[in-house]
């Protein structure tokens, strides 16, 4: 298992490294001066000459490159071109809130996804079946976009369920702290926790479930297509055969693995996940990185397209290997296909 | 059966929590929720033009030295108990009240009420470069460099620890208008020294210290703005405990916000929207006619928009009648000069800007652009009073424009970039407008057209012409009224003349609320104050 | 009779409309007896043991005059009887033991699994172990000296004679009545065959169990076998003892596969021609109509396209219109005359 | 009694033709391609059949709903927009945006990918699979974000957005036929052709192709579901087609502002992307199964 786990963290370092390497570059693919790019400080600010040199703008490319590394670590990510806020400081806030978000539309699909696909494969082109596999693909094919607003004109404008913008009503005076609303309650100091928990549930229970859609279809296309593949398999009859009920054969032996590949596909999941999530936070208002994401590539913010694609793409990566280790750490025969390559 | 007993309680955990969660605020949260269109600039008026920053700050946070009563159309003391004029129309005193404490909040306690000393720090800082905070936030100050009312002081001093004189080069028949603007705001020397003593006077402008009803919170970009009451407030405090800004970009998402009461309050609702949201019982709409034009202007800096005859050619191309009712719904009027109808010194020049495609064709044929070319025009990313939907008005010009051969492509940014962008030139053409931040008539020509607003990046078209500025500096001069008023039609003659810009529409702006705010009032000239809005107690929210 | 089996057909559902995959299968398997089913691969051998244990296809249907376990009838069970019964009383292995274990979990828990909480006496919280040591009495009864390491293994670590011993030792948990052994030993190396039926040979010694041996040739046919059935495509070819079966065969089939073992070819001349089948097997959608040997067999009339009815002897029975001896004697009786 | 002809061989099709036959023989499967064809001939005739411009504006016609509605025109099937725009001519211009063009992409993403694939997987050959498994995990970022990597660097716009989708697809499809070209390459089927003595170029087209057609067909769909999900949601954000374009993506950005007053704005454009993706996605799971069951998995 450690060999495992060290072959794919070492995986995570060379691929996280090729990720810096393409965000370093940025700053010279973008149009205009690279220090600018890569620091936000434009040419003809005081600080302009420091930055030049702090970033080894005054040695050879490799230079650069370790200076950058060394910025990064440092916490030192520029500003934004915008409104020359500090990036890192506005990625703390930002960057929580989107994982607040991501976390609940992933366990929400989690908790809907796998369950349904197992039931259709249960009951393979049966009605049931058929019916979970007609929902899963229309869900699958609807646009994210289009779904958020449609939810929005029906529980917000018309039910009047749930607020349509932001994490809380602003009158609650939550400071932000971690930028993770529910965390911040938590640490807050105002009186009345549980009304704003209420609050602040109501904002993100429509968002997270419009998110948790395409990842939440995906899982049950998935783990209908594994589950039917694995009730073909012959240990299933040798499970029937030893005597067992189709409860423990379903639970004990057919679940199990089934989950096999889907745990692999769990970082498909996440990708779908945070793909959907740039969009989500625009038409929700939430104050994520998503949002800013997309707002800093249409005002041209390179500083923040940078840092900001750098980290949601070890996001995905990190996800992703961790997806690896959780498979080979729960399922032997992955291990031993880790250990033969 | 497990399983079934399971789901049930699941299920009914799930509804619970659902049906338990109602909007009800705790009683500490009551407040009042704007919905802002944009992020401040800055926490300081003096450093910005933009509505949507005027609205925010300046009559929220700070007080002004008079005000100008609308109904009365006269100013009224305010921060100056009151205010006389030498003989030779240069010096201004102005006695200050005694009794008006600054805001004490976390970040800073007063030790003294205000004085002279702040007026006089306040004025300062943007008429003299030596000012420790002159540089600070930028070093412009657009409003003033455009008024040039810092080329007009030639000192402001303290004559008694409460008294104020101002002392001009020239007479200026506007001085008392522009004090009374949402811009003149006064603010502590103390806090200023105390951030200088601290090394920290980026703060000054971050962290707003004012003697206004309501003090500074805290702030998070792109979310809420977050005001408690300033209960020391001098005038009285706020009818509310606060006020949040929320900030909500898309004038849609705020009408939707508004319905499920997300805001209580949300400013230039959507033109296409008024109809409909007159007629519902929950939604409270109000309308003023505050003076402003909606305006399409030529960088006159750039090829072929240095030509007058592109200018007047792109002029007669557009049907301006189409724009109203397709972008206003006919809550505006056509607007024939860029003085709104309502100032005594207007005068309409309907013929220069006539739709009129043949025309059109012809002017650009004499220019030699007889085949056409490709311009940007870049319309304003947010809704403002004078231009509720810029980006449908620039589709509709797009469409006029291709029919005399010439092509647009369509540029918007985020507001502040593009105010940035707009302020260093980079566009073709942008279609944008103007709301008076006083009543004088000057308020639309010198902060908008002369060379002294190219100079500080407000002069949108990037015309500079002497004559019309001499016409301009002249009209200020004089007292007499008309005097002025030839001055001022001499100067829309010019402006028919040359087209700098095209007037587009003079609106009417809107602001709905919901039915259980009281005391707000629609807003005149420059910023809205909230001071006296509160929602009304004892009604169930949200239940019929 | 401890399985009955009367008229099984099974019809598979293909796009080319239905088959009849089995065709009128009769067989009985008495107590005590093993009972070895030969016949070449897809003839329908495996589909009359997984019609014993209800394993059955969603496509399939399933006719049949009799399908009786001790006199139970297997088809109409409830899900909570077939329980009852399959993996208590009738039990089976197959060939490619691994692949009938769960990858995923251990071999120690699949063994668990099997055996029953009244296979061991035990209290609740002592039962666990209690199963264990029943688990690795079963191993060693399966002749596994290095029973910790095979319980602590995942099949997919196992050999195949440990995988196929584990099998068993799953199928045997509770003494079945019927142990149904579906090719247990193809594919396997000739020591570890040998070693896996002399096994089987024990349990059925010790415990009495009934076996029902399903194999692809006479060749590796278990010694201790005491009746033979042949089948052909789906159908019944002949019942009989081993030793009629092996030497007095009185159906074609069963002769030609006789003709493809070692026994048989050692007494064959040089340059002499083997008694194999000419032709191949028909596919699924193209059988023959009445008798399905009847294109390959050299005795074959006009009257094969008729399915033939059973002739029973004594303790034998075939289904042939021209079964061999008489084909001979006829000649015989052909050439006297 | 020898009668050859009772062995007659049975006429196989090929394995192509067998998927074919099965799509046909699945009504809806069979209704999705007719879907797919009508929407592929709008994309390439859509301003000739669409009756007026895409950006014509009938000012006496702004915000009409649907024809069968009480305040329809019978002139604008399926209403107007804000601007007076024709619906249905918005919809047809833009199956161009959001169709065509994707299509396109993916299809010389494709090309161009497994073109490389094929050269490096013959030429090169995997021998690393640690090479494979770096591309694995690299490949797991979505397509969406590494557009927006491109958008970023040369800037929004519709050519833009396009050209960075078949940027993103490329690797995809290159990795995918060279890991399934080095899995062929492992089958014993391949070393007898090689033993046959064939040379590389028939080895490749006629041994190894038709074999790994299944993996390219299958990832052909996806891609193209991607595709157009991709370019309708820079659209929406505004860093794809911009305005007016009839991009079905941008038409759904705009009609936002409307959504409460004229709802049928909202919901054509996202009905028309919802009814093309459903039957990308149809066809290819269709595809999928078939090819499953013919070729195996």
């Amino acid at each position: 298992m450690s060999r495992v786990i060290i072959r794919q963290l070492s995986l995570l370092l060379i691929t996280l490294f090729l990720i810096s390497l393409l965000s370093f570059s940025m700053s010279y693919w973008f149009p205009g001066d690279p220090v600018t790019n890569a620091s936000g400080i434009p040419i003809d600010h005081p600080r302009y000459e420091e930055v030049f040199e702090k970033r080894g703008f005054d040695s050879n490319i490799a230079h650069q490159y370790i200076s950058y590394l060394r910025s990064l670590f440092e916490g030192d990510w520029g500003q934004s071109m915008q409104d020359n806020s500090e990036i890192w400081d506005e990625l703390s806030l930002r960057l929580p809130a989107t994982l607040e978000l991501t976390v609940i539309a992933l366990a929400i699909a989690l908790c809907i996804g796998p369950p349904l696909g197992i039931i259709a494969a249960k009951y393979y082109r049966k009605p049931i079946d058929q019916v979970i596999a007609f929902i899963s693909l229309a869900g699958y094919s609807v646009p994210v976009f289009w779904l958020a607003q449609v939810t929005i004109l029906i529980f917000a404008v018309v039910l009047d369920v749930v607020p349509i913008a932001g994490q809380i009503n602003p009158l609650f005076d939550v400071p932000a702290v971690s930028g993770s609303i529910l965390i911040d309650i938590a640490l807050s100091d105002i009186d009345h926790k549980w009304i704003a928990f209420q609050n602040a549930f109501l904002h993100i229970v429509l968002p997270a479930i419009v998110l948790a859609t395409a990842p939440c279809v995906l899982l049950v296309r998935f783990t209908r297509a594994s589950a039917i593949h694995v009730l073909q398999q012959k240990f299933v009859k040798g499970a029937y055969a030893r005597g067992l009920s189709t409860a423990e054969v379903m639970f004990k032996h057919a679940i199990p693995n089934t989950m096999q590949p889907v745990t692999r596909q769990l970082s498909t999941a996440f990708s779908v996940l945070v793909t959907n999530v740039l969009i989500t936070e625009v038409i929700f208002s939430w104050p994520g990185l998503g949002n800013w994401l997309v707002r800093s590539i249409y005002e041209r913010d390179f500083p923040v397209i940078q840092h900001g694609l750098l980290v949601l793409a070890s996001i995905i990566l990190t996800v992703n290997v961790f997806a690896n280790i959780l498979q080979a750490w729960r399922y032997p025969q992955v291990r031993q296909e880790f250990y033969a390559r | 059966m497990t399983t079934k007993h399971f789901l049930c309680s699941v299920s009914l955990i799930v509804v619970g929590l659902v049906t338990g969660c109602n909007r009800a605020l705790p009683p500490e949260a009551e407040g009042v929720l704007y919905c802002a269109e944009g992020n401040p600039e800055a926490f300081n008026p003096q450093l910005v033009t933009s509505g949507t920053t005027l609205d925010m700050t300046s009559s929220q946070l700070f007080d002004r030295l008079i005000e100008y009563n609308e109904s009365s159309r006269e100013f009224e003391s305010s921060l100056a108990e009151h205010w006389s004029v030498s003989e030779d129309n240069l010096r201004y005193r102005f006695k200050l009240r005694e009794d008006v404490p600054f805001h004490s909040t976390d970040f800073f306690h007063p030790t003294r009420n205000l004085n002279a000393q702040d007026v006089v720090f306040t004025f300062n800082r943007w008429l003299k470069p030596e000012h420790p905070y002159h540089e600070i936030s930028g070093g412009q100050y657009p409003f003033f460099t455009a008024t040039r009312l810092d080329q007009l002081i030639r000192e402001v001093s303290a004559t008694s620890s409460h008294e104020v004189e101002i002392t001009l080069r020239e007479p200026d028949s506007s001085l008392l208008s522009i004090l009374a603007s949402s811009f003149a705001v006064i603010m502590s020397a103390e806090y200023g020294q105390q951030l200088l003593n601290q090394g920290e006077p980026q703060q000054f402008d971050l962290e707003p210290i004012g003697t206004g009803p309501f003090k500074f919170s805290h702030f998070r970009k792109d979310v809420a703005l977050n005001y408690v009451r300033h209960d020391e407030y001098w005038k009285g405090p706020a009818a509310s405990e606060n006020l949040v800004f929320r900030i909500a970009p898309n004038d849609h998402k705020r009408m939707l916000m508004l319905l499920t009461q997300d805001c209580d309050i949300s400013p230039y609702p959507p033109a296409r929207d008024i109809a409909w949201l007159d007629e519902r019982e929950d939604i409270h709409l109000q309308t003023s006619m505050s003076p402003n034009t909606a305006f399409w202007a030529f960088n006159t800096d750039k090829a072929p928009f240095n030509d007058i005859k592109v200018r007047q050619a792109l002029a007669h191309a557009i049907d301006r009648d189409a724009l109203i009712s397709a972008v206003y719904f006919d809550h505006a009027v056509r607007a024939d000069s860029i003085l709104p109808n309502t100032s005594w010194a207007h005068s309409p020049t309907p013929e220069a800007f006539r739709y009129d495609p043949q025309r059109a064709r012809e002017l650009l044929d004499e220019a030699g652009y007889g085949s056409g070319f490709t311009m940007d025009v870049w319309a304003l990313p947010v809704q403002r009073a004078y231009n509720p939907n810029a980006r449908l008005m620039a589709e509709l010009i797009q469409s006029n424009l291709n029919d005399i051969g010439v092509n647009v492509n369509i540029v918007s940014y985020e507001w502040s970039s593009f105010r940035r962008s707009l302020a260093e030139g980079a566009h073709d053409s942008v279609l944008i407008g103007w709301s008076a931040d006083h009543a004088d008539p000057d308020n639309f020509f010198r902060p908008l057209l002369t060379c002294a607003a190219k100079a500080s990046g407000n002069n949108r078209a990037m015309w500079c012409n002497e004559i019309f500025d001499n016409l301009v500096t002249n009209a200020i001069r004089s007292i007499d009224r008309p005097t002025r008023e030839s001055f001022y039609h001499q100067a829309q003659d010019i402006l028919a003349q040359e087209v700098p810009v095209v007037p587009l529409a003079h609106s009417i702006r809107f602001q709905a609320s919901r039915d259980y705010i009281q005391g707000l009032q629609p807003p005149a000239y420059g910023g809205i104050n909230l001071r006296s809005v509160s929602k009304v107690a004892e009604i169930e929210r949200g239940e019929p | 009779m401890l399985i009955d089996i009367r008229n099984l057909s099974i019809f598979a559902d293909t796009p080319q409309g239905e088959v009849r995959v089995l065709d009128r299968v009769s067989l009985q398997i008495a107590e005590g007896e093993i009972h070895t089913l030969v016949g070449e691969s897809g003839s329908g051998k495996s589909l009359v043991a997984r019609a014993i244990m209800g394993f059955v296809n969603p496509n399939w249907r399933i006719q049949a005059d009799r399908l009786w376990f001790k006199g139970t009838d297997l088809l109409n069970l409830t899900a909570k009887q077939r329980r009852e019964i399959i993996g208590v009383d009738i039990a089976m292995i197959f060939q490619d033991a691994a692949r009938y274990l769960d990858p995923n979990t251990t071999i120690r828990e699949q063994l668990k699994e099997a055996i029953l909480d009244e296979d061991v006496k035990a209290t609740f919280w002592t039962r666990s172990k209690a199963k264990d040591e029943y688990a690795r009495n079963l191993l060693l009864k399966m002749g596994v000296k290095n029973y910790e390491q095979v319980l602590a293994s995942y099949p997919f670590e196992l050999s195949d004679g440990a995988a196929q011993k584990v099998m068993i030792a799953t199928a045997i948990a509770h003494r079945p009545h019927l142990l149904i052994a579906d090719e247990p030993t193809t594919a396997m190396e000739p020591l570890t065959r040998a070693q896996i039926y002399r096994l089987l040979a024990q349990l059925h010694q010790r415990f009495k169990m009934s076996i029902l041996v399903i194999t692809q040739d006479l060749n590796t046919i278990m010694q201790e076998t005491d009746r033979i059935t042949t089948i052909y495509c789906g159908q019944i070819m002949e019942t009989g003892h081993k030793n009629t079966m092996l030497t007095k065969p009185l159906h074609p089939y069963t002769d030609a596969l006789n003709y493809t073992s070692l026994v048989q070819t050692e007494n064959l001349k040089p340059r002499d021609r083997l008694k194999t089948l000419p032709g191949i097997e028909p596919t699924l959608q193209n059988m023959p109509k009445g008798c399905r040997l009847g294109p390959r067999c050299r005795y074959a009339r006009q009257n094969c396209i008729m399915r033939p009815e059973i002739t029973n002897l004594k303790e034998h029975s075939y289904y042939c219109h021209h079964p061999i001896r008489e084909f001979e004697n006829s000649k015989n009786k052909g050439e006297n005359s | 009694m020898l009668d050859k002809n009772l062995y007659y061989e049975v006429k196989n099709p090929s394995p192509l033709q067998l998927v074919w036959q099965d799509l046909r023989a699945n009504p809806i499967s069979t209704a999705t391609l007719y879907i797919l064809g009508a929407l592929l001939i709008i994309s390439i005739f859509g301003p000739l059949l669409a009756p007026y411009g895409s950006n014509e504006q009938f000012i006496d016609a702004v915000s009409l709903p649907p024809a069968w509605s009480d305040q329809g025109d019978m002139r604008f099937l399926l209403g107007t927009d804000a601007l007076g725009r024709d619906m249905v001519s918005r919809l047809m211009h833009g199956a161009r945006y959001t169709f065509g063009l994707p299509m396109l992409a993916v299809i010389i993403a494709a090309l161009v990918g497994c073109s490389l694939g094929a050269i490096s997987a013959v030429n090169v050959g995997v021998k690393s699979s640690t090479v494979k498994h770096l591309l694995d995990v690299l490949l797991s970022i979505p397509s969406l974000l590494l557009a927006l990597v491109i958008i970023a660097v040369i800037g929004p716009g519709l050519s833009n957005a396009i050209l960075a989708i078949a940027l993103v697809f490329i690797p995809q499809f290159l990795h995918i036929t060279k890991n399934a070209i080095a899995d062929e390459q492992k089958q014993p089927y391949v070393l007898a052709s090689r033993l046959n003595g064939v040379d590389n170029r028939y080895l490749f087209f006629s041994v190894l192709l038709p074999n790994i057609i299944k993996a390219i067909v299958m990832h052909l769909t996806i891609a193209l579901s991607a595709a157009i999900l991709d370019i309708a949601a820079l659209g929406f954000l505004g860093l794809g087609a911009q305005a007016p374009a009839p991009e079905w993506g941008a038409m759904l950005a705009q009609s936002l502002e409307v959504a409460y007053n004229s709802p049928w704005v909202m919901a054509l454009p996202g009905l028309a992307l919802f009814v093309t993706l459903i039957s990308v996605n149809i066809l290819g799971e269709s595809i999928r199964s078939a090819l499953d069951k013919r070729l195996g998995s």
